[in-house]
């Protein structure tokens, strides 16, 4: 097993574990937080592709290190817009919970 | 020389791993931003380590932005510790 | 090797800690770690840039973000025992997740071989972008598209976030006023942190052309370092309404979409450069949207507009 | 001569681990909230000072050095004023006035 093998496993099981936090999770702030774990696992799988895809000189294909890049600045915006969503129903329904039935 | 400086950051990795049991056990926020905090200058540490034994000089300029974030992240949570406590007075 | 293995569990083990974890806050600083473990793995994967990226954007700006949020929903947030999800729920949920783990497993271990990359062809455009670090000539020449799209994405959630204010903050200022208190240790440390950091982050976005760095991490550490001497009291944020801000905002999408239409043309294609201009016009790009960024992720994270200004 | 600085380099991180052994020790089995920020304190300073210590008789360049140096002063200075700030947080009666 190679360096990079390692990572991709740990990539594959990050994944299957932010799936679950945002699955069972009530709480819209540890969604979010799971859902940031996911994005991490998924970087990382690009991550491995990226450094299985050395040559040129380079350490890794430029390309996928490019595209997570991309993907971490969209990551943030989406956190970002998903928190400022969670306060301000905090401010008007003095509670921070997706349930409908009260 | 390269290995032995990938073992001692693993070494402090380590460390700081086990000192994130502190995070488990807390029982303050307080304890828990301290072994973040213990985690960040390990992390840098570790970080600084890897750039000598790989030859890489930019890991010492993520090492330096890991210093400038770890203090933002560290005065953000001293500033909502502080009001959280406002608001319970 | 055994260092990978061990950091890939360490890795694992915080993520369970910030999947798993009974107390928001303690998650959220859980995320933190997650983020600095990850910056390390890039290291490792021989990805400088998404390391620094990773460093600035997913463990500090993300996890300052978040953690000033969970002490503000902390005690709504602490879950009452029914209001677990359902033990069947739970169940299923773990058997789908497993599925999926498997998957991309499988998926890893029957990579194919040799690997296909993209390198050798970024590696023959970059000669033409006469830039030095192909990571940038991907982001600015070869996926100029992506780039200025994700700028635009930026906006739209700054326009988002400022929407959710109330109709009689509109155009007002965004989040609290923190006031200085200049014999404070947060001050003196704000005011020796600051222009150290904005040094480091024009180092970074200045060095991307031919280092590891670049516009998104240079912006990152701009305004980590504004919402820092915000906090400190040292500067107070502008309202959103001000025109000077609304035009530091759209400056680097906007020259950036000029100067992608001015290669229709100068090359006879949209965002296409003459090899003889390539570098100066990347740079004439980045400028603007460095700023650009920096304002708009700093906006961010400061929230949508809570109070007017005083008369 | 480069046997020499490399037997330096060595000496450092070594002494460098030992205080990240020490400050996880302390954080772990110290009773109160102030003293592991006593031990902390002890980590960060010193375990990070001798790594980079350490890692100077490697650096190609003064520039390099420089900016490891750097790194060792933004911690000190980041970690200080956490320091501080978590004192005040932790103290049982409160913040001080």
């Amino acid at each position: 097993m190679s360096g990079s093998t390692a990572y991709g496993l740990c990539s594959a099981a990050l994944v299957g574990l932010g799936l679950f936090g945002l699955i069972v999770h009530p709480e819209p702030l540890r969604k979010t937080l799971a859902f940031n774990v996911i994005g991490g696992g998924v970087f990382l799988l690009f991550g491995v592709v990226a450094r299985r895809g050395a040559a040129a000189g380079f350490g890794g294909d430029p390309v996928p290190q490019a595209l997570v890049i991309t993907g971490l600045v969209v990551a943030f915006a989406a956190t970002a817009l998903t928190v400022g969503l969670l306060l301000r129903l905090f401010q008007e329904a003095g509670r921070a919970n997706l349930r409908s039935d009260e | 020389m390269a290995d032995f400086l990938i073992a001692a950051a693993g070494f402090v990795l380590t460390m700081v791993a086990l000192g994130l049991v502190r995070v488990l056990r807390g029982p303050g926020d307080a304890d828990r931003v301290m072994s973040a905090q213990l985690l960040g200058t390990g992390g840098i540490a570790g970080l600084l380590l890897l750039a000598a034994a790989m030859r890489m000089p930019a890991g010492v300029d993520v090492a330096l932005l890991l210093a400038l974030l770890a203090a933002f992240v560290s005065v953000a949570f001293a500033k909502g510790a502080a009001r959280s406590e406002q608001d319970e007075a | 090797m055994a260092f990978d293995i061990g950091l890939a569990i360490l890795v694992l083990g915080v993520a369970v800690w910030t999947i798993a974890g009974r107390d928001a806050f303690a998650a959220v600083v859980g995320f933190v770690a997650y983020g600095l473990l990850l910056a390390l793995v890039w290291v490792r994967l021989a990805a400088p840039d998404v390391a620094l990226t990773e460093a600035a954007l997913g463990s500090g700006l993300t996890g300052g973000l978040l953690l000033a949020a969970s002490t503000r929903l902390r005690r709504p947030e602490t879950t009452a025992p029914g209001e677990e999800s359902a033990a069947p729920l739970r169940f299923a949920a773990a058997i789908v997740c497993a599925l999926v783990t498997a998957g991309l497993v499988a998926i890893v271990l029957l990579l194919p071989e040799p690997p296909p990359t993209l390198a050798p062809q970024a590696a023959a455009n970059m000669a033409a972008t006469g830039l030095g670090n192909p990571v940038t000539a991907v982001l600015m020449a070869y996926r100029a598209i992506d780039t200025l799209l994700e700028t635009v994405v930026l906006l739209l959630a700054l326009l988002g976030v400022w929407s959710l204010a109330p109709d009689r903050f509109w155009g007002g200022l965004p989040g609290q006023r923190h006031h200085a208190d200049p014999e404070g240790v947060l001050t003196f440390a704000a005011q020796l942190l600051v222009p150290v950091g904005v040094l480091v982050g024009i180092h970074i976005f200045w060095v991307g052309s031919i280092a590891p760095g670049g516009e998104f991490q240079g912006a990152t550490i701009l305004a980590a370092m504004w919402i820092l001497a915000a906090m400190a009291g040292l500067v107070d944020a502008p309202a959103v309404s001000r025109r000077w801000l609304r035009s530091m905002l759209v400056a680097g999408p906007v020259v950036f979409l000029a100067i992608g239409l001015i290669g229709f043309a100068i090359a006879g294609a949209f965002l296409a450069y003459p090899d003889s201009l390539a570098k100066l016009l990347i740079v004439l790009i980045e400028v603007p949207v460095t700023l650009s960024i920096a304002a708009t992720l700093a906006l961010l994270v400061a929230g949508p507009p809570a109070r007017m200004p005083q008369q | 001569m480069s046997f020499a600085l490399n037997l330096l380099t060595v000496l450092a991180v070594c002494a460098g681990a030992f205080f990240f052994l020490a400050g996880t020790a302390g954080l772990l089995r110290f009773p109160d909230p102030l003293s592991r920020l006593h031990a902390l304190t002890k980590a960060d300073n010193l375990g990070l000072g001798f790594v980079v210590l350490g890692l100077l008789f490697q650096a190609e360049g003064l520039f390099a050095g420089l900016k490891l140096i750097a790194v060792w002063l933004l911690t000190l200075l980041a970690g200080a004023t956490v320091t501080q700030l978590i004192a005040g947080t932790a103290r049982p009666s409160g913040p001080r006035e």
